[in-house]
């Protein structure tokens, strides 16, 4: 049996789902920014997914879209990473739950 | 305003001549072979090494005539016991720095061809680990007993006394230092043969102002016996005392 | 199992396992007795069969000393320091191998016998190739991480991240030098770049192709750790480097991995610059193009083998800010002037001798003086001084 | 045949690092296992054919992101990374629940009403389309508005993290020698 | 920095606290090399503590005896005659050809040039070691001056291997020159990297090319005039600006080199034919007195401090270790700097742990 769309979509949606639990079930920020790394590749797989079983490939939709996101993502990382330093030099913990300070007491 | 990197680049360049040169340029590659045959095992006792110094190096190897190492004994030509020049007086024992020699005199005179009986060295160690050779006993030693040699290869696995030169091991013959220490040697000998010579002449000069004054004596006697009324005639000069003090053996400590 | 498949791949891949590593023993002996020279020592020549028969040993030259390490190396008692992490600490030296052999089989060595119509040839020549190689060094950082930390030793977890930001900050240099190659040429694939160089014009003829290389070669000796960059291994200052921990086996798999990448870079050096495989006699005799490519890289081997004889070290800030305000600036201009002169050449027509001596010239003159202005911005008062002299 | 097993083994290797990647207790492993993730995904990427998406992917991802991160940990962290706080946040009984239920969301349409499609164009044929100048020509004709789009963002993040990260650098304070 | 280290050249420790990379303090702890030099003087006669002091700063022993000969001939007036005295000062400057090259060589190599300028050095000093073994009888541990004179002649045919060496020498210099003196990384690494006030030198006491590096016009062959060195004519170079940093005191050795070559041509043609050794008598006793002898040694002003109480043996001996007394500034010049600077200017301060431990 041949690999079909569907094979890759599950395959999409499993990854993107573990990327949400890690990212709600974590307390360390910088574990929350791997689940967001992942969730953003499972993406990028369907784009790619589509576009090869899609009926017209020569428009190149897929991979254009997936450079973008790639590119975005890496912007992201590099800015969530220098929060979490800035955060952990002032709170000297990474521990997203110590940041309440904004709660009033 | 130069290339910008001429630094390195010229730097570079002088590398690569480095390079080319020691191909070519004897004068740039100076490293030699180590010298000891490696086919033999290492001796147990540093005075086991082969007496002569030539026998343990390879013909390539070039050792200076000036390099000193560690002290020799020296004994005139024949059986080595006979003709040692040491009299065990020591004074190379108290000048050592590293006070490295250790010489126990002997009771009895031995006969020495020419000069008088003299005392001999019963042991006469130096250990080499301590020696520093820095040659102040040869400087020291009133009788060229002791000089420098340039046998370097003592190296032994036990650290004892494996380094402890008996007298025995030390004993060279003095034609050996001759080829050892050409220049040294001649000059050194050539000094011993003044001495001797100069020794020589003050002896004659003693026996023949010993016999002017027997004469002078007896001139003497026969002159009083004859007139030995008349006042007494002016005695020759006295003998002229030589100036330098009898020998060096002599020198007060 | 279709054998001919197999058979194909076996064919491209069982030369580059077999070439490179002889070249790496060959090379080591090479730097040691080179090195030897420079410095009007003879080197190794101790090594060699002993033949106690005749008396004495057949010394090959010191030949014997790269199989004397190498047996050494096997049966040295590798250690694993307490509480490092086992697994890491054996994964390091073997994921500093594989992005450098990896990385070999895209360089467009042409073996004779591999004729262009297999299927398994063109699958080698990898559309992006030139990306791939950037990507796969990039791993290399990571095995150096690895081995820093996994050491469990804070000396090497220092000089393993002074290793990192070195690669990573001369990464960029080394990309976009290669940047002006890919966009002449148009195309990623080093066949192509290979193809289009025939005939002599090799990039590093044009103004702006040589350059790139000088900023190439040196971002290469940055990434391979040599010469002047060597920072993180022979740190006088700080204890050695990331590797510190490592003995035995795995020591022999650093040193492969560093020697492989140095062919890989060089190897890259060559395809972008040197024309791989365009020699004098490569149109007659297509198998000489092999010969070519191996005489380029063991020339730039050379030259970094010369350079490490000549060259003190850098500090660890002059290495960055080399990299960050000297060589980068300069290659970005550089990549302008390239669109600029590969603009004027292709889009007129009367594109005569003259207008292309201008261009060269012009070329040749910006990025001279830009090169002289930023070395004199950076280092300001470093200048050789005078002395005067008393009585 | 190939094909098929090369998918099972790629999606395994992807699915393991992902899970690791959350669930290490040691923040390091956590890192290595996801860059293990990204490989795998590079190497699915292969198998649809966007090659050159697979070479960014390990040349943005598996290169950079992951040293990035590396550093982050270092310069966070303690440095052995061990996460010693209580791993899972309050929240992470409902979080679980949430990620099911948007599994089970996803799935369903999946199932029904996107086709089967099952006979892909042919593989020459793409292969030939999707090489990088192609790739190049798209960039530059149609979107190029959001190539310069993506420039200004790469060095507006740049910066910004750069700053963040920096966080004022307190003034040099000259060493006096007493 | 443990006491094998590497980098430092001999035993020798620094504890350096850290503030990332920059020296925030430096404490130098040596000792580790202490033999009693000083005590062991005291109880063996004059001539038996000669061969000690080739011991004291290992690279150059001629000008250490000859320091100590300088002291002892202080004490009881000995005329030393004139070829001894033009011997003594080629012996004196083949030797500050020896330190200066390998002391380049060293610094050199701490800048991490993996050996290739100290091995050239090395291959000349090898040469002028030739030299000293076959006046002297040993490579370095030469034991060749005595009160009054030298131990005993040069070989014949010294005279002329020593011209040859000398005129062949300043080709090497060029060629070492141009290997090291415009190197942009060496420039780099090495201006502006432990910088030595020249009040500060004067005030700690500093001597010798380290002094000059700072802008100090102080030699002691030009103060003193000692020996024949009022015959000679030769230049002392030392830096405009005054504040020396490692570069200054690298340059000005090396010019340092070329002066040494001016002086040793002019004493080769100016040697003839003589007695070595003054009339001194067979055993060294002075009167009760006390002297101090100094030189300019090539790592500084070396003195020998000597009383004498009338028997053979001194009753006090001192010496004046040049590379100990630079060393005190260690610690001003490496603060601030970075820790990889802080081996290079150990490097450029030239100490040897013999002279600096006694």
């Amino acid at each position: 049996m041949t690999v079909t769309l569907h094979h890759y979509l599950i395959l999409a949606s499993v990854l993107f789902c573990i990327g949400l639990l890690g990212a709600l079930s974590r307390r360390n920020a910088i574990v929350v920014l791997f689940s967001v790394e992942i969730m953003l590749n499972a993406a990028n797989l369907n784009f790619i997914a589509f576009w090869r079983f899609g009926n017209n490939p020569e428009l190149l939709h897929g991979p254009l879209f997936t450079l973008f996101t790639i590119a975005v993502a890496a912007a992201e990382v590099a800015l969530g990473l220098a929060l979490v330093i800035a955060v952990y030099r002032h709170f000297r913990s990474v521990d997203l739950e110590s940041l309440n300070t904004l709660k009033e007491e | 305003m130069n290339l910008l990197g001429a630094g390195i680049l010229k730097g570079m360049a002088v590398t690569l001549k480095n390079f080319i040169g020691s191909y070519f340029d004897k004068e740039r590659l100076n490293t030699l072979e180590y010298m000891w045959q490696n086919d033999k095992s290492l001796p147990k006792r540093a005075g086991d090494y082969p007496k002569e110094e030539g026998e343990q190096l390879r013909p390539t190897t070039t050792v200076t005539n000036y390099s000193r190492n560690f002290p020799m004994l020296l004994h005139d030509d024949g059986e080595p016991m006979d003709t040692i020049r040491c009299v065990a007086c020591q004074i190379c024992e108290r000048e050592c720095p590293p006070q490295c020699i250790y010489i126990e005199k002997s009771d009895d005179k031995k006969e020495r061809p020419g000069g008088k009986p003299q005392f001999y060295p019963a042991t006469f160690d130096i250990d080499v680990s301590v020696c520093m050779s820095c040659q102040i006993c040869v400087e020291v030693c009133p009788f060229d007993a002791i000089v420098m040699n340039s046998q370097f290869e003592l190296s032994t696995p036990d650290r004892f006394n494996g380094l402890l030169l008996k007298r025995g091991d030390l004993l060279k013959s003095n034609q050996y230092y001759h080829k050892i220490h050409p220049e040294e040697a001649a000059d050194r000998d050539k000094r011993i043969a003044d001495d001797k010579a100069a020794k020589e002449a003050k002896k004659k000069a003693a026996e023949a102002a010993k016999e002017a004054k027997k004469k002078a004596a007896e001139a003497k006697a026969k002159s009083e016996a004859e007139a030995n009324s008349k006042e007494e005639s002016k005695d020759p000069s006295e003998p002229p005392q030589t100036s330098t003090e009898h020998n060096k053996e002599e020198n007060t400590e | 199992m279709n054998w001919e498949l197999i058979k194909d791949i076996l064919l491209a891949t069982v030369p580059l396992l077999v070439i490179f590593p002889t070249m790496f023993a060959l090379t080591t002996w090479v730097e040691r007795k080179a090195l030897a020279r420079i410095q009007n020592r003879i080197g190794p020549n101790k090594v060699g069969v002993p033949m106690s028969r005749y008396g004495g040993k057949l010394s090959l030259f010191g030949l014997g000393q790269p199989a004397a390490d190498g047996i050494k190396m096997l049966f040295k008692e590798n250690i694993v320091p307490t509480g490092a992490d086992r697994l890491f600490h054996l994964l390091a030296p073997i994921l500093s191998l594989i992005p450098a052999m990896l990385v070999l089989c895209f360089l467009p060595l042409n073996f004779p016998w591999l004729t262009d119509e297999q299927n398994s040839v063109k699958a080698f020549m990898l559309d992006g190739a030139v990306i791939f190689f950037f990507a796969i060094t990039g791993l290399n950082t990571l095995a150096v991480f690895m081995a820093g930390w996994a050491s469990r030793n804070k000396y090497s977890l220092l000089g393993g991240m002074r290793a990192i930001a070195q690669m990573v900050s001369y990464e960029i240099p080394l990309v976009l030098s290669a940047v002006v190659v890919v966009m002449t040429v148009g195309s990623l694939n080093a066949g192509e770049i290979a193809k289009s160089q025939d005939g002599w014009n090799w990039f590093v003829f044009s103004p702006w192709g040589l350059a790139a290389f000088i900023i190439f070669f040196i971002a290469s000796l940055a990434e391979t750790n040599r010469s002047p960059f060597d920072l993180p291994e022979a740190e006088s200052e700080i204890i050695a480097g990331y590797f510190t921990e490592y003995s035995g086996f795995k020591f022999a798999l650093f040193f492969l991995g560093e020697y492989i990448a140095m062919f890989a870079i060089s190897g890259l050096a060559v395809t972008l610059f040197l024309g791989a495989g365009d020699g004098p006699g490569a149109e007659a005799y297509p198998s000489l193009k092999v010969i070519w490519f191996l005489a380029k890289i063991c020339v730039l081997i050379g030259i970094m083998i010369w350079l490490r004889g000549t060259l003190p070290r850098l500090r660890v800030d002059q290495l960055m800010s080399f990299a960050w305000k000297f060589l980068m600036p300069l290659s970005i201009l550089n990549i302008f002037i390239t669109g600029f002169a590969w603009h004027a050449e292709n889009n007129n027509e009367e594109y005569g001798f003259t207008i292309k001596a201008i261009i060269w010239t012009a070329s040749l003159l910006i990025l001279y003086l830009t090169a002289k202005g930023l070395d004199k911005v950076n280092r300001a008062n470093i200048k050789p001084r005078t002395y005067q002299y008393g009585e | 045949m190939n094909e098929v097993t090369a998918f099972w083994i790629l999606a395994a290797i992807a699915v393991i690092g992902a899970l690791f990647a959350i669930r290490k207790r040691n923040l390091v492993h956590g890192v290595f296992s996801l860059l293990v993730f990204f490989a795998g995904l590079a190497g699915l990427f292969l198998l649809l054919l966007a090659e050159f998406i697979a070479v960014v992917q390990i040349l943005v991802y598996a290169g950079a992101v992951g040293i990035l991160i590396l550093f982050a940990i270092m310069l966070t962290d303690r440095v052995t990374g061990k996460d010693a706080f209580r791993v899972t946040s309050r929240g992470s009984f409902w979080g679980t629940i949430i990620a099911a239920s948007v599994f089970l969301v996803l799935l369903l349409p999946t199932i029904q009403e996107i086709p089967q499609v099952d006979n892909p164009s042919n593989s020459e044929e793409i292969v030939k389309q999707s090489t990088v100048k192609a790739l190049g020509k798209k960039l530059i004709h149609p979107y190029v508005i959001t190539l310069e789009i993506l420039a200004l963002l790469l060095t507006a993040a740049l910066i910004g993290a750069v700053t963040a990260a920096q966080g004022g650098h307190p003034a040099k304070k000259k060493i006096s020698i007493e | 920095m443990g006491p094998h280290h590497p980098s430092t050249h001999g035993v020798f420790r620094m504890d350096v606290k850290l503030d990332g990379e920059t020296v925030v303090d430096l404490k130098p702890v040596f000792g580790y090399l202490h033999r009693n030099h000083e005590k062991i003087a005291e109880n063996i006669s004059y001539l038996a503590s000669m061969p000690f002091t080739d011991r004291l700063d290992y690279f150059n022993s001629m000008t250490n005896n000859w320091a100590y000969a300088i002291a002892a001939e202080k004490l009881v007036e000995i005329e030393v005659p004139e070829r001894a005295e033009y011997l003594r000062v080629i012996m004196a400057e083949l030797t500050r050809l020896v330190n200066h090259i390998s002391l380049v060589g060293f610094f050199v190599n701490d800048l991490g040039a993996l050996g290739t300028p100290l091995l050239y050095a090395f291959r000349e000093r090898e040469k002028i070691l030739d030299l000293f073994e076959q006046a002297s009888g040993a490579r370095m541990m030469c034991n060749y001056l005595r009160f009054g004179g030298l131990r005993c002649d040069v070989p014949e045919g010294w005279l002329k291997r020593a011209r040859d060496l000398v005129d062949r020498f300043p080709k090497f210099l060029d060629e070492y020159e141009q290997l090291l003196c415009e190197n942009e990384i060496i420039l780099s690494r090495t201006q502006g990297v432990g910088t030595l006030s020249r009040d500060l030198a004067i005030s700690a006491g500093v001597t010798g090319p380290m002094l000059r590096a700072s802008g100090v016009n102080y030699d002691i062959r030009k103060v003193d005039q000692y020996g024949i060195y009022n015959r000679f004519k030769f230049r002392v170079p030392y830096s405009e600006n005054n504040v020396g940093d490692c570069y200054d005191r690298f340059m000005i050795r090396m010019l340092e080199m070329r002066e040494s070559i001016e002086i040793l041509k002019q004493a080769l043609d100016g040697i003839e034919e003589g007695p070595v050794m003054g009339n001194a008598g067979k055993v060294f006793k002075p009167k009760p007195a006390e002297a101090y002898g100094r030189i300019e040694s090539p790592k500084g002003e070396l003195g020998f401090y000597l009383v004498a109480d009338g028997t053979p043996k001194p009753y006090r001996f001192r010496v004046r270790p040049p590379s100990f007394i630079n060393l005190t500034v260690l610690r001003d010049m490496c603060i601030g700097q970075q820790v990889a600077d802080a081996v290079i200017i150990l490097g450029s301060i030239d100490i040897v742990l013999g002279e600096v431990d006694r």
